[in-house]
């Protein structure tokens, strides 16, 4: 516009789109939520004696596995983001249904892994502790298998291509957010319990 | 749970008007205590109500100008100068008043209210305060 | 008309012909399906404003109820618990309903005209969060009116919040009602953040920035990280209450302190969510009366930002005397000392501003040089209630009731008040009344002074805070007659200030452009604004575009009448964050009823979760009702840009 | 350190006639010094707190004065001939001293700030703790809706005496408060010796006070606690020594046994009363409610909300939900006959 004659993109386009500084907003607040639920954990470990968890070596039987499949398909998303930049958008496609389907085995297992617990919310503070934060974290979850489908569909439509990426890009930086959590929930509940 | 609705209770034609009343009677900073006018010789009636403030009498019954006082156990003192039988029993003449005040237990014995081991002059002080409520 | 993926776009002067077409593009639809499906944000904005003063006039009425109860010792115009709901709702209303979104209408209204640009970053989200803060204001109401409004102070503390001490639906009211209330402010806050580092004048880069624009991105963006922790605090004590969690209850294990320091941590930062966008107006409306741009633009910028990053470590001083080790109260006792430097770098530049200038006294200079008074005295009393042995003496009596009423109303409603002074023609095309305004000045000072000030003795008397009565003869009787005349004669002076809008509404002078011959953006465009704001887009080369031809150390040379002319359908710049260089064409969505919809979803979801026991479906179909509406909003659409363009 | 302290001490008790004159110019209805203020103190803690605080608000006071001059002087002095909203007829000006004069401003700030720290550490240092070398007295006070009860600890457990709302304390000697909140959060507040601390459910909080004057100190619920949050107040009466022993020893002393014409009384009172108070000698043994064994050495009833008088003792066992809406105590609709009997009784627990 300095009367340089350069011509502009026009609507969303990639990290220019409104959308991408949106979704920053958005991790930004929802991690400062993530903080304070581990904030509740780590507060009441600091106050309480050390038998206040039900088990002092938590299993790793159905939460690896689900780390796993978790950071697979933070993977896969970013396998499908460049992908599209690529231009590949059978890549990209498969990648965005490689990364529904992990997720879906992620709730799977931390599905099994409420099922395996001897306690309910309503049992402790540590159950209202431990359902209330991987609650929270599995609602993030699915509202992200139905962004990530979301997408899908809209590549599959014939919407998206790598001029018009950025709902994926968005979708994608979104996603890693919710492994980024999930990582420290992990370490949170299952990891330091060892430390003491 | 709650005895009365907040702003229901407020908004009620009655309810607004006791705001606009103690609205009014809030900004009327001058004391308004009862008219003068001893029915007892030689009371002192606000020597009487400083005594009914500090013994207590409130918590039982309401007393018109003493602060506090709106107790629901005994019966309300208001006009009290007016009334006709003390007690459910005696005319309301100051000597039976008198009487009462020093010793209720000894004219209705077991009734609600206690012995306040008033001297004479300090149930004549009483007696002369309550006959100012007309 | 074809869409393309690259633009250059056109430079040029507006003709009348062409403002028309802009016009067509831009306005909204009228009548009733405008009014749910309008994105406008200067519409938006008003609203806000509108329903943020119907809010304070409620939270007035019930203080004045307050302070009949307290006039005089030993009074039962109130019961107990009819005091302690109206307290509590008074604290809600005044501090939720009114402050923050009085300035997110300020803001609303203003960003986009002052910043150069046609809309705010997301229009939807704009009024989606307006929505969300009616729905959610409605929704506490409804509580108070079926006698279930909160009783437990703003602060809410447990376990007297649990449902042992507190049965009855006034906690879930007010615990859901916060989360509610919380998603509006979130989304707000965050369409703040992206329009301030996006959408602006072409040339203005981040040290061209309106000052005012800084105040609400700081706590917009403070609003981001810290209602979260207030948010998931009353989940959490609705969890307790509903469904036998045990956050809170001692019984099992439970923390009281934790809600402290959540409820804190919050609770801070948000008073300075509170007062820094109102002193970002200060900061612009000021020295437009004292004919001078503001001393010191970096350092009260710098000092904002300085506040508010000072304001996130000073939440424990709420909590001196829950018997935290010594250490760290020294620690927040340091910072919440230290936090007087950045407000006293303030207070200084505009006293600076008024001394170096040549003031000319309008209702809108009274208002905002008052406020600098209001605000030395509100901070003063908070630099004493910072130092931990004199605070385990002033915490919890009417001394910090004075304190929190010198910063909110005096760092709020006085520099609010004068920002409707300013922008009031800018709004409507009519200045308010200058002899009414005169009149409503110095009403509410006065009154807002003989209230608040004797009240700082009541504290230092000994008077606790929250008691519904207190005996005769220990001190307070006078003071507390004092202030409640006080009280009712600053709701005389805000009266004034409705009467003065109402009638200049109908009968004031006509403003013209720029009635106070101010130096930005918003005041060279008509008043009121046309619906696309700007013909064309502004390019900004200095602070005080309008000023530069007067000011000689300004070597700018900004334009107002020469720009770019976007009129492919509802378009503006999207600018780079630090230089403000446009970067992208953005396509702005165009009127929508997603918001209200989604607005009627969670509506839905939040009365089945607060009726769960009888009415869980509700929620289910709200939840389906907002995913539904939010899909829908999503979708790409092509007329934004937001598709594969179908064919060459 | 100990100079400094007996100078604060000196200091202290030369502002307090000084204070208490300026006091009561403004709480003119009150007669003697407000009950509840705590810009007069009393004890060792209190000393150095009143300093504090006086300190303080003399900065905030000159500051406040400083300001509002400037601000006001600033806009009369300088304002523009034209007042009216013709603003354009007044040039625009641009630059002036106006930063180096904030800066100026800020430098002071930041010392008086700094100062302020200083003074803020050392009286905390100073007050955190009892004095050494005396050996304090152990008092467990628990805040529940809405009274207080206190237990003086003892090794010895017959010495351990459990009260209800007023505390006496020997002067002189420092007093450990170990805080207990038995429902919701309370706060333990006596102005004139000590600042608040407040009561929290699962945690115990210690805070300690002294007087060095006999009196009779109010204190008061600070926290929200629920609908007689306003009628919570509890009172420290310091006594010599030898007094406070001799409370203390006739307070540990069972209730007197009851005269033949008070048997029917106190068969009432364990009947109607017992499962909630106690009167240590009878079968009344509750403890969800005041310890009654003694209560006539009370000058109020109800946690301050009533002066101890017949009357008032009368009224409150009748009804004591009109006096205390809210309160734990039950209308027990009694007769009058049983009224009379109890509360005949309870006049003679002395």
């Amino acid at each position: 516009m300095t009367d340089a004659a350069s011509a502009l993109p026009v609507g969303s386009v990639d990290r220019r789109a409104s959308g991408w500084y949106g979704v920053l907003c958005l991790i930004a607040t929802e991690s400062a939520l993530f903080v304070y639920l581990l904030f509740s954990y780590y507060y009441s470990a600091v106050q309480l004696p050390p038998t206040w968890t039900p088990e002092p070596h938590p299993s790793f039987a159905y939460s690896l596995p689900a780390t796993i499949a978790m950071l697979l398909s933070s993977a896969a998303v970013w396998w499908s983001t460049r992908s599209l930049h690529g231009r590949a958008l059978g890549a990209h496609r498969l990648g965005l249904a490689f990364a529904i389907i992990l997720g879906l085995i992620f709730f799977a297992f931390e599905g099994l892994e409420w099922a395996s617990k001897p306690y309910m919310l309503s049992s402790n503070l540590y159950s209202s502790l431990f359902f209330t934060i991987t609650g929270f974290d599995l609602a993030h979850l699915a509202i992200g298998i139905v962004g990530l489908c979301a997408v899908l569909i809209w590549s599959l439509l014939g919407y998206l291509d790598y001029r018009r990426e950025s709902p994926t890009v968005i979708m994608a930086a979104y996603w890693h957010f919710v492994t980024a959590v999930w990582i420290a929930i992990f370490f949170t509940l299952y990891i330091t319990p060892y430390f003491r | 749970m709650f005895r009365l609705r907040v702003l229901g209770q407020l908004l009620r034609a009655s309810g607004a008007i006791r705001i606009a009343a103690v609205a009014a009677s809030t900004f009327w900073l001058a004391g308004c205590g009862p008219v003068a006018g001893a029915s007892v010789p030689g009371g002192d009636s606000a020597h009487g109500a400083k005594l009914i403030g500090h013994l207590g009498c409130g918590a039982c019954h309401i007393i018109p100008g003493i602060s506090q006082a709106e107790g629901l156990v005994g019966p309300p003192l208001d006009h009290f100068g007016r009334r006709m039988i003390i007690a459910g029993l005696l005319p309301n003449t100051p000597e039976n008043l008198e009487a009462w005040l020093e010793n209720p237990q000894a004219i209705v014995p077991g009734n609600a209210m206690p012995n306040m081991e008033l001297k004479k002059d300090e149930a004549r002080d009483i007696a002369t305060y309550l006959y100012t409520l007309r | 008309m074809t869409f393309q993926v690259e633009r250059v776009p056109h430079a040029g002067t507006a003709t009348p012909s062409f403002r028309q077409r802009l016009e067509h593009i831009w306005e909204t639809e009228p009548g009733v399906a405008g009014f749910f499906s309008t994105v406008d944000h200067k519409k938006i904005g008003i609203r806000y404003i509108i329903t943020a003063f119907i809010f304070l006039a409620a939270g007035g009425i019930e203080a004045l109820i307050l302070r009949l109860q307290l006039a005089r010792p030993n009074q039962n115009l109130l019961a107990p618990e009819q005091y302690d709901q109206l307290f509590s709702t008074h604290g809600m209303t005044m501090i939720f309903l009114y402050a923050l979104p009085v300035l997110s209408g300020f803001s609303n209204y203003l960003w986009p005209l002052i910043l150069g640009a046609r809309d705010m970053a997301f229009p939807r989200v704009n009024a989606l969060s307006y929505w969300l803060y009616v729905a959610s204001g409605i929704f506490m109401y409804v509580g108070f009116f079926m006698g279930a409004g909160p009783n437990d102070g703003w602060f809410n503390y447990v376990p007297y919040a649990n449902r042992t001490y507190n049965p009855g639906l006034s906690m879930d009211f007010y615990s859901l009602g916060m989360v509610f209330l919380g998603i509006s402010t979130t989304v707000g806050a965050a369409n703040f953040v992206v329009t301030f580092l996006r959408l602006r004048a072409p040339g203005m880069s981040i040290n061209r920035l309106p000052v005012m624009t800084w105040g609400t991105l700081t706590a917009s963006a403070a609003n981001l990280l810290v209602v979260p922790s207030v948010s998931l605090a009353f989940f959490m004590l609705w969890l307790d209450r509903n469904f036998g969690t045990h956050f809170f209850d001692v019984s099992k294990g439970g923390q009281p302190l934790l809600w402290q320091h959540l409820f804190w941590i919050f609770g801070h930062p948000w008073v300075y969510a509170l007062v820094l966008p109102a002193m970002g107006m200060v900061s612009e409306g000021l020295p437009v009366f004292c004919r001078r741009p503001l001393v010191g633009y970096s350092a009260v910028v710098l000092a904002t930002l300085a506040t508010m990053t000072l304001g996130f470590g000073v939440w424990v001083h709420h909590m001196f005397a829950t018997g935290l080790p010594n250490l760290a109260m020294s620690f927040f006792s340091g910072i919440s000392l230290i936090i007087t430097i950045p407000s006293a770098v303030t207070v200084f530049c505009w006293t600076a501003t008024i001394w170096t200038g040549r003031p000319v006294i309008t209702t809108a200079f009274l208002f905002f040089a008052s406020t600098i008074i209001l605000f030395v005295i509100g901070g003063v009393s908070g630099f004493m209630t910072g130092s931990v042995p004199a605070d385990w003496q002033l915490n919890d009596t009417y001394f910090v009731v004075a304190h929190i009423h010198y910063v909110l109303l005096g760092i709020n409603v006085f520099p609010v008040c004068g920002a409707l002074y300013y922008w009031f023609p800018k709004m409507t095309g009519r200045l308010l009344d200058e002899r009414l305004g005169q009149w409503n000045f110095w009403t509410m000072f006065v009154g807002f002074n003989l209230a608040f000030l004797p009240m700082h003795l009541t504290g230092l008397l000994g008077m606790p805070r929250r008691i519904y009565t207190y005996p005769a003869g220990v001190g307070w009787d006078t003071l507390n007659m004092i202030t409640t005349i006080g009280a009712f004669i600053l709701a005389v002076g805000v009266l004034l200030l409705f009467i003065n809008v109402v009638t200049s509404l109908i009968g004031g002078a006509l403003a013209g452009a720029n009635p106070w011959d101010a130096p930005t953006l918003e005041w060279s465009v008509p008043s009121p604004p046309p619906p696309y704001n700007f013909a064309v887009l502004p390019k900004v080369a200095s602070r005080y575009p309008l000023w530069e031809s007067r000011l000689q150390a300004s070597r700018g040379a900004s334009s107002v009448t020469e720009g770019a002319l976007l009129d492919h359908e509802r378009e503006t710049f999207g600018v780079t964050p630090l230089d403000g260089e446009p970067d992208i064409i953005l396509k702005m969505p165009f009127d929508s009823y997603a918001p209200f919809v989604l607005t009627v979803g969670t509506t839905a979801i939040f009365v089945g979760l607060l009726l769960h026991r009888h009415l869980w479906p509700l929620a289910i179909v709200g939840a389906v009702i907002a995913a539904a509406s939010l899909l829908a909003w999503l979708w790409p659409e092509r007329r934004l840009g937001q598709t594969v363009e179908a064919a060459p | 350190m100990n100079a400094i302290n007996r100078d604060t001490r000196r200091a202290s008790r030369a502002l307090a006639p000084l204070a208490f004159g300026i006091l009561s110019l403004f709480a003119l209805p009150a007669r003697a010094a407000p009950p509840l203020t705590y810009m007069i103190g009393d004890g060792p803690k209190a000393y150095p707190v009143v300093s504090l605080t006086w300190g303080l608000l003399i900065i905030s006071l000159i500051v406040i004065t400083i300001m509002t001059v400037l601000v006001c002087l600033g806009a009369v002095h300088r304002r523009s001939p034209r007042g009216d909203l013709s603003i354009e007829a007044v040039p625009l000006l641009h630059g002036g001293a106006g930063l180096r004069w904030v800066g100026f401003g800020v430098v002071i700030t930041g010392i008086v700030l700094f100062g302020s720290l200083i003074w803020t550490m050392a009286v905390l240092a100073r007050v955190s703790n009892p004095p050494a070398g005396k050996s304090p007295l152990t008092i467990e006070i628990t805040g529940q809706q809405w009274w207080w009860k206190a237990r003086y600890l003892s090794a010895d457990p017959s010495k351990v005496l459990t009260t209800a709302d007023e505390f006496h304390i020997p002067v002189g000697q420092p007093v450990r408060v170990k805080l207990i909140g038995a429902d919701v959060i309370h706060n333990f507040w006596v102005p004139a010796l000590t600042g608040k601390m407040q009561a929290i459910p699962g945690k115990i909080n210690e805070t300690w006070l002294e007087a060095s004057k006999p009196g009779r100190y109010r204190g008061q619920c600070t926290e929200y606690c629920g609908w007689q949050h306003a009628h919570m107040a509890f009172f420290v009466v310091a006594d010599p020594p030898d007094v406070f022993q001799a409370w203390l020893t006739k307070q540990l002393e069972p209730a007197a046994p009851a005269s033949a014409q008070d048997q029917h009384g106190q068969q009432l009172f364990q009947q109607h009363c017992g499962l909630c108070h106690t009167v240590r000698g009878t079968l009344a043994g509750g403890t969800v409610a005041p310890d009654l064994t003694h209560v006539m050495s009370r000058e109020t009833l109800a946690a301050g909300t009533l002066p101890n008088t017949p009357g008032n003792l009368v009224g409150w066992v009748a009804n004591p939900q009109s006096i205390k809406p809210g309160n734990n105590m039950p209308d027990l609709f009694l007769s009058g006959p049983d009224l009379t009997d109890i509360t005949t009784y309870l006049r003679t627990l002395k």
